[in-house]
């Protein structure tokens, strides 16, 4: 039995009118609960019972579906706002481009909803926003950029058995210290992807003839930043590199000191692992000591990802090898899907924010797969799924028994002309490295 | 307004300040607010008209509210009611989560025995803290400054440190990994209710607490010194080993607040524990509520955090929720310092319903 | 009854160059009243703070009742049994009156969290024994300033020390609330409590003192009952100020006053005191004195907090020196600061050259031409001399002006010129009394204030106190001076007022006080 | 305290000394003087951008937690006219400047002044929630992406030492902020009216200077040399809404460090919390710098709480 099916009316699809949505919820509410008074076998554990004021529950005489609910649930103030907006904006990309092709075929064309809330980076809004997604009517859930964030919102999830699916959260404990049953992440973790970095990056440069026997970390000194440090404190000696050198950034700081003490200690890479700001700071001191390392490389780097980013820091850039997850260059669908970005919300998409695409493009999947509105049938449907029809650089999604996605893969990238081209593995490679 | 609904709501408020000066008058406001409290939840649920608290309130932010009243309430022990402004109380809500956190994942030690070395940790600290302020004579901004100083300086210690979770921090270990399952032995519940209840208790002891020590010689004594620490040292109270009391026992239940929130959010991290922020958040409501009291730093975090709550999920705009709340402290600073408990009274005054200010012997004396 | 129960051996304390006590040796038998008495800044205060352990004393010993106390902390002092009340009443102003007194330490009353039974008790005998239960309950901050200082007693009766050092127990209280204050102390000191008190007030200590102490500059001058003391012309000095012959009394002062008073400027060896020359030309660039008073004050009543100071008093400045005599606590300082501006007055009226300017706050009156020098001097001593004087200055715009002024005061204090880059804090007491003087010519005001310029100063400055305050006068303005050296400043007052309690005792021409006998009654109020 | 030479300081900061404190491996002479260059950049900028907050601190005796968030005021104000206009930003710093003066004129007419006599924890609440306010409205009018001033700054080097224009620019600038505030404060009547407000602020209300406005000047004048320093910022680094928590932070320690409201004392501060920074980032790992600079910070309350340079403890 659903009871878990919506009675939005469809002209509420503008998911910018959440103030009209949450009025029309409270109307909703009284059916709702009209609806549990006269049907004492609504034990489908989903929370309704506790009243959690999911106010689109309705009785379940209704079964067909309108809308079906996507909660967004990202920084969008506060200092990781920057990116925070940027995947809320490829979240509602995502849904508005399933509309506009006719919405969910399996739910007769029912569109899919995009609502947004602001967690602000903040721990305890985390779970907070979570909450308020799920109150307003979110089927799925996805966020939050922020691991501790991420944390308090899965937990969320897992309680209120609604299926969450990572936009992005790179912290390996998210998944696999606590086996749940209703979170998936698409993206690879911190540790996979910094292993795949080690592997690949030298490989690549010493096919070509360079060097890569020495490296220098240059990192941001939060758990993102030391996390991808310690596996790569692990993983670059077994591949035959000796890190020569550590240095770290705040948050707002400056790289001038960071990039003497590299230049001083003159190793053959300098791999970079920083927010945005971080790598910009990086570059920019490295041009004003007039140094650069044999081979500049990034590690779930998001400047060198990010194509707006690249065009600022100019032609030092050039060059760089950078693992991130990323979008298929190989796919025509990716370059209609970033124009298309840009078109709509004047900013550009980095690795963050193309990952943030492709799990709402799996949450997507997973809905149309399911022929549901229902928590429960997407759920379901997630731990089966696999999901071809993504533009992320990556073979299809389909999750482990932990949630993590089997085939998460990190890319090797290439900076040339100032854009991020993938380079490794062959199968996504758009352009061979030079250098 | 007619005079006849102003002279009857007058001879209310008469009531009401013939009843605040009985003896039993906070106590059984206190009763009446946690009375609230526990039904609370179930109140949620009700749906008048349409419209139900549960769809503006969740259970999750009462569980915060209720920790920054809990916080406010330990903080205030040591600066509402002994005069010493602490704005570094991170650094031992910091201890508490830690203290918990690291035991528990490293030892398996339950985090009930965690939270009370966490609670001892930051009760040390806090003596370490005012031992040194206190001896070279620390006051008002230098003291608050050296406070903040404290906090950061644990934050940095640990993101620098690998064997305390670094930046990283700690998440919190499933309860099977230390004791039989969820449950109130293992500090940890599957859905937040229990999790409700355990800050509300926190909440009762700390109320307690601070109840009765603003009833007792102790607490008369802190207030002493708040007033006027030379007259203190007068009057024969040892200000310094008073003053050291009050750090202690205001750090000791601040940390349990930090053990609540490793143990509710899972995951405690410096970045989040010992942030700059946590230190006004601790410390706002007791100052909106009411410095000083015991119902103040209650009713304080009851407006300060639903209200922010509010203006964050009612203003569609991202951002505009910090604005009306910034607004709300330059308001409340400006126009009612002495915090929400005064605007009864301030609501007589305004309406003209208070007694004649002038008092027959102080006039006496003055006209002498 | 006749152990001592307080000793101080050589008891030194000073700040930086100051010395407050030096060597002070002093007994207090068990069960008296010993009163110490001496002018402003004679160190009873410092005497009081340093035996308390809120000073550290330099060197030097304090024994209490059998047992060496020197370096406690100042609570382990009050426990011991050794208490103290505070010159300006400090009552724990967010507790109620009962509160005040459950707030005292008693160990040995009660125990644990409760405030016990014993102790309640106790504070209502303590209550009664005041006659104040019926303000038990009201806040400390609410009640009156005399009922503040019964208080202030009633809580360091509440932990009843063998011993209470009392600071001024009556300062600003009313006669009737005061004789209940002697009253209950008598009462107290019958039951076996020995007092140490400092007192201004005569009357009180003749009334309650078994033995008087007097202090004057640090030091101890005498000690004997209150007839020997009062007897003592080095007691009259210490208050009423030295006289060049110790031997002459008022009446010849005074009749020095017109011979010197005309002559001011050719007076033999002041220090600095400039040649007549600069002074005349001053004189034509400030209004000439008019005859009648510039400033005028009218009933005015003012205080502090719900502390009324000034009850109700009218002066006014005149041509030449008007001189505001009274004891301590008269409320001198305050009817001036009343005068400038700076502590508003509740009721009356002030006007400046038929002027309103009762609203006023100083910076508006200095403007006018209203300056006042507070008793410090008010200097910025992290600011050069020159800086000090441009200052002075601040309300001056033409910069022609502000270098004739410059010149001006210059040529009246010639001893700054050497020291114009000094920063104000390096400079000596003096110095910093004539770039205080100097300053204030800046303005360019044509009444000054002068709140005691000579306190805190060697003897041999003061005289050149009063010599500045002529240089003004010379220079057209009309000065008001208040002054503790009575003798002195009768020299070169033109006209006297003389201050007890808050109200004006006499006003007039200082040649009709020729008895001292009635000056010394006046001033110190027997 | 204002008084106090500023080539005094210059003195302090000879590289021996520093060299010889810092007291590890020495490494390659170009790299220490590379080193000591940046130290001494970074410690000009931290100078600067206390500079604000100590004046209001020692004239008023209030902390201005609102301060980071004036210099990004400014940073905005530049980069709005600048991207507006095509102009170089550098011809709109003046401007930010007394922009940044008229609010801080308004922020202290609505919020400090009325609560001037209250306690002090109030004035923190409030510049606390004027900080909300602002960075929120700035978030809010800008979006949080990260901004930078459309302006190319290389660096000029020799010996394979080098100083990047930015840093140069904005040194240069605080220079210039620091002398013409002293000329201010030395040469006119206004500005002795300043330090003597702050020197002794009851015995300035006797030479008739009204001390009501002059709270007013000085919170003026504080705003704007954050605004200075904020609009100095970005030729340095870019910018977001969030940048000003990070000066803030360093500000407050370098304004007890050197001494509140002592001007020199900023300087030499800032110049301490640079070296600390530079020479800590370089040796020791991760951020451990930010640990000994808290050491510091703490030390200095504790044995000298009126700070380096500092005259009187308030």
């Amino acid at each position: 039995m659903s009871t878990h099916t919506m009675n939005m009316d469809p002209t509420v699809t503008n998911p910018s009118s959440r103030r009209s949505f949450i009025k029309y919820g409270g109307a909703a509410g009284i059916v709702g609960l009209a609806g549990c008074l006269t049907d004492d076998g609504n034990g489908n554990g989903n929370g309704n019972g506790d009243g959690n004021g999911n106010g689109a529950t309705v009785g379940d005489s209704d079964d067909s579906v309108d809308t079906v609910v996507i909660g967004s649930n990202h920084p969008l103030t506060g200092d990781l706002s920057f990116t925070g907006t940027r995947m809320d904006n490829a979240i509602k990309l995502a849904a508005m481009l399933k509309n506009e092709q006719g919405g969910i075929e399996s739910l007769d064309g029912a569109e899919v909803e995009v609502i947004s809330e602001d967690n602000q980076g903040e721990q305890e809004l985390g779970s907070e926003v979570a909450q308020e997604l799920v109150n307003d009517g979110a089927d799925v859930l996805t966020g939050c950029f922020s691991s501790p964030v991420t944390n308090a919102a899965t937990r969320v999830a897992e309680r209120e058995q609604i299926p969450f699916v990572i936009s992005v959260s790179i912290d390996d404990d998210i998944l696999q210290e606590t086996p749940l049953d209703y979170v998936y992440r698409p993206q690879p973790s911190a540790d996979r992807m910094s292993r795949d970095h080690a592997e690949i990056m030298p490989q690549v440069a010493r096919d070509a003839g360079i060097e890569v026997e020495t490296a220098g970390l240059f990192y941001i000194d939060i758990s993102f930043g030391q996390s991808v440090r310690d596996t790569l404190r692990d993983a670059l000696p077994e591949n035959g590199v000796e890190i020569v050198q550590e240095t770290s950034i705040d948050f707002g700081g400056t790289a001038d000191t960071q990039v003497t003490s590299l230049r001083e200690a003159d190793p053959d890479v300098i791999i970079a692992t920083t927010y945005e700001a971080g790598t910009v700071e990086l570059l920019r001191a490295m041009d004003n000591q007039d140094y650069r390392p044999p081979v500049l490389a990034g590690c779930a780097n998001a400047a060198l990802n990010d194509t707006g980013e690249l065009a600022e820091i100019g032609e030092i850039a050039n060059g760089a090898l950078a693992t991130n997850f990323g979008l298929n260059p190989t796919l025509d669908e990716t370059a209609e899907v970033r124009e298309r970005f840009s078109e709509e919300f004047d900013q550009t998409m980095d690795a963050n924010v193309g990952m943030s695409y492709a799990s709402a493009q799996v949450i997507i999947a997973a809905i149309e797969e399911a022929g549901s509105g229902d928590p429960e049938d997407i759920n379901n449907t997630l731990k089966e799924i696999e999901v071809t029809d993504h533009i992320a650089a990556m073979p299809p999604v389909t999750f482990r028994d932990d949630g993590e996605n089997e085939n998460a893969l990190g890319v090797l990238f290439q900076v040339q002309d100032l854009v991020d081209r993938v380079i490794s593995p062959e199968e996504f490679a758009e352009a061979e490295p030079t250098f | 307004m007619s005079s006849e609904t102003g002279s009857s709501l007058s001879t209310v408020w008469h009531r009401y300040k013939q009843f605040r000066n009985e003896s039993y008058a906070t106590p059984l406001l206190l009763g009446i607010i946690f009375g609230i409290l526990i039904v609370l939840p179930a109140l949620l649920e009700v749906s008048i008209a349409g419209y139900s608290l549960g769809t503006r309130v969740s259970l999750g932010m009462l569980i915060v509210t209720l920790v920054w009243a809990y916080t406010a309430q330990s903080w205030n022990i040591m600066s509402g009611f002994t005069g010493q402004f602490s704005f570094g109380h991170a650094a031992f809500f910091g201890l508490g989560a830690y203290g918990t956190i690291l035991l528990v994942s490293n030892y398996s030690i339950n985090p009930w025995i965690g939270m009370l070395v966490g609670a001892v940790l930051a009760a040390l600290y806090g003596l370490l803290i005012g031992v040194l302020c206190f001896r070279y004579d620390l006051r008002g901004h230098y003291f608050a400054l050296a406070t903040l100083a404290f906090a950061e300086l644990l934050r940095f210690i640990i993101n620098n440190i690998g064997a305390l979770g670094g930046a990283s921090g700690f998440i919190k270990p499933l309860p099977r990994e230390y004791a039989d399952g969820p449950g109130l032995l293992a500090f940890q519940f599957s859905t937040d209710l229990p999790y409700y209840y355990v800050i509300l208790a926190f909440l009762l002891i700390v109320t307690t607490v601070a109840f009765v020590i603003r009833n007792s010689r102790f607490g008369l004594y802190l207030f002493a010194i708040r007033e006027d620490e030379n007259a203190a040292a007068a009057v024969g109270i040892p200000t310094f080993k008073y003053k050291l009391s009050a750090v202690a026992i205001s750090a000791f239940f601040t940390a349990w607040a930090g053990a609540f929130w490793a143990m509710y959010f899972d995951t405690i991290r410096p970045d989040t524990v010992f942030d700059l922020l946590i230190n006004v958040e601790i410390l706002l409501p007791a100052i909106v509520g009411g410095l000083g009291t015991v119902i103040g730093p209650i009713l304080g975090s009851f407006i300060v955090t639903p209200l922010s709550e509010i203006a964050r999920q009612s203003l569609d705009l991202p951002g505009t929720d910090r604005i009306v709340y910034g607004l709300l402290l330059v308001l409340i600073v400006l126009y009612s310092p002495k915090g929400v408990v005064s605007w009864p009274k301030r609501l007589a005054d305004l309406l003209g319903w208070q007694d004649s200010p002038t008092d027959e012997d102080a006039v006496d004396e003055t006209h002498n | 009854m006749n152990d001592t129960i307080l000793e101080t051996s050589e008891l030194k304390k000073s700040f930086g160059a100051l010395v407050a006590n030096d060597g002070i040796s002093l007994s207090v038998e068990a069960g008296e009243v010993h009163a110490i008495i001496g002018p402003n800044g004679s160190g009873k205060s410092t005497f009081f703070n340093t035996i308390t352990g809120f000073y550290k004393p330099d060197s030097g010993s304090v024994r209490f009742d059998g047992e060496e106390i020197t370096g406690w902390r100042s609570d382990r002092i009050a426990r011991r049994g050794l208490g103290r009340t505070f010159q300006i009443a400090s009552p724990f102003e967010d507790l109620t009156v009962r509160e005040n007194l459950l707030g005292v330490y008693t160990e040995g009353l009660g125990s644990g969290i409760r405030i016990s039974k014993e102790k309640r008790k106790r504070a209502d005998e303590i209550l009664e024994l005041l006659e104040i239960p019926h303000i038990a309950d009201h806040e400390a901050s609410d009640i009156s300033g005399g009922q503040q200082q019964l208080l202030e007693l009633g809580r360091i009766l509440m932990l009843e020390p063998e011993c209470i050092l009392l600071d001024e127990p009556t300062a600003g209280v009313n006669p009737a609330l005061q004789n209940r204050i002697l009253k209950h102390l008598r009462t107290i000191n019958e039951q076996g409590t020995t007092f140490v008190l400092i007192e201004h007030d005569m009357s009180v200590i003749s009334n309650i003192a078994d033995r008087v102490t007097v202090f004057d500059q640090g030091q101890i001058v005498t000690q004997g009952s209150f007839e020997e003391v009062t007897a003592d012309h080095r007691v009259r000095e210490a208050y009423l100020g030295q006289s060049d012959d110790p031997n002459a009394g008022v009446a010849d002062v005074l009749s020095d006053v017109e011979e010197q008073s005309s002559s001011v400027a050719d007076t033999s060896d002041p220090v600095d005191v400039p040649t007549g020359g600069g002074a005349t030309a001053v004189q034509q660039n400030i209004k000439t004195p008019k005859s009648e008073g510039r400033l005028v004050g009218t009933d005015i009543v003012t205080g502090y907090g719900n502390h009324k100071v000034i009850k109700g008093i009218s002066v006014e400045s005149r041509d030449g020196i008007t001189c505001i005599f009274g004891p301590n606590g008269s409320g001198k300082s305050t009817l001036l600061k009343s005068l400038a501006g700076v502590v508003p007055a509740w009721s009356g009226t002030l006007t400046y050259n038929g002027q309103d300017i009762t609203a006023n706050g100083p910076h508006e009156n200095v403007r006018l031409g209203v300056a006042m020098l507070p008793q410090d001097g008010g200097i910025f001593g992290n600011l050069s001399v020159r800086e000090n004087l441009l200052l002075g200055g601040f309300t001056v715009d033409d910069p022609d002006v502000m270098k004739e002024r410059m010149e001006t005061a210059l040529d009246a204090f010639p001893a700054l010129r050497d020291k114009m880059a000094d920063d104000g804090k390096s400079l000596s007491g003096g110095q910093q009394m004539m770039l205080s003087f100097a300053r204030a010519m800046m303005t360019g005001a044509d009444v000054y204030l002068l709140d005691e310029p000579s306190a805190g100063l060697a003897p041999s400055l003061v005289d050149d106190a009063f010599e500045m305050a002529t240089r003004l006068v010379d220079h057209g303005a009309q000065v008001i001076l208040i002054e503790q050296n009575v003798r002195e400043a009768l020299r070169i007052a033109d006209y006297v007022y003389i201050l007890a309690q808050g109200e004006l005792q006499f006003e007039g021409d200082p040649t009709t006080l020729t008895d001292e006998d009635d000056l010394v009654e006046l001033y110190l109020g027997i | 305290m204002v008084s106090t030479s500023i080539l005094a300081v210059s003195s302090h900061l000879s590289p021996g000394i520093v060299a010889t404190a810092v007291g590890v491996p020495l490494q390659s002479g170009t790299t220490i003087v590379q080193l000591l260059v940046f130290a001494l950049l970074l410690g000009g900028i931290y100078g600067l951008v206390a500079l604000g907050l100590t004046m209001i601190f020692g004239v008023m005796d209030v902390i201005n937690f609102a301060h980071g968030a004036l210099m990004v005021l400014a940073m905005y104000i530049v980069w709005s006219l600048s991207s507006a206009s095509g102009l170089t930003p550098l011809v709109f710093i003046p401007i930010a400047v007394v922009a940044l003066f008229g609010v801080g004129i308004l922020i202290h007419h609505f919020t400090i002044a009325p609560i001037m006599e209250a306690p002090q924890e109030n004035q923190l609440i409030v510049t606390f929630g004027v900080m909300l306010i602002l960075i929120s409205s700035i978030e809010i009018a800008f979006s949080p992406n990260p901004r930078s001033y459309n302006i190319d700054l290389g660096s000029v080097g020799a010996a394979g030492v080098f100083i990047p224009e930015g840093q140069l620019y904005a040194l240069v600038i605080s220079i210039t902020a620091v002398i013409g505030m002293w000329l201010f404060l030395q040469r006119t009547q206004l500005g002795r009216a300043i330090r003597g407000t702050a020197d002794n602020r009851s015995g300035a209300k006797f030479v008739g200077i009204n001390i009501k406005r002059i709270d007013y000047l000085t919170f003026g004048l504080g705003a704007a040399l954050a605004g200075l320093a904020g609009a100095a910022i970005p030729l340095i680094q870019r910018f977001d809404p969030y940048i000003g928590d990070v000066y803030l932070i360093n500000a407050f320690v370098i304004v007890v460090l050197g001494g509140l409201g002592s001007f020199p004392g900023a300087l030499l501060g800032g110049m301490i919390i640079g070296f600390v920074q530079v020479f800590g980032q370089f040796y020791l790992p991760g951020s451990v710098y930010q640990v000994m600079i808290f050491m510091i910070f703490i030390l200095v309350l504790l044995l000298r709480p009126e700070g380096l340079l500092g005259g009187k403890r308030t």
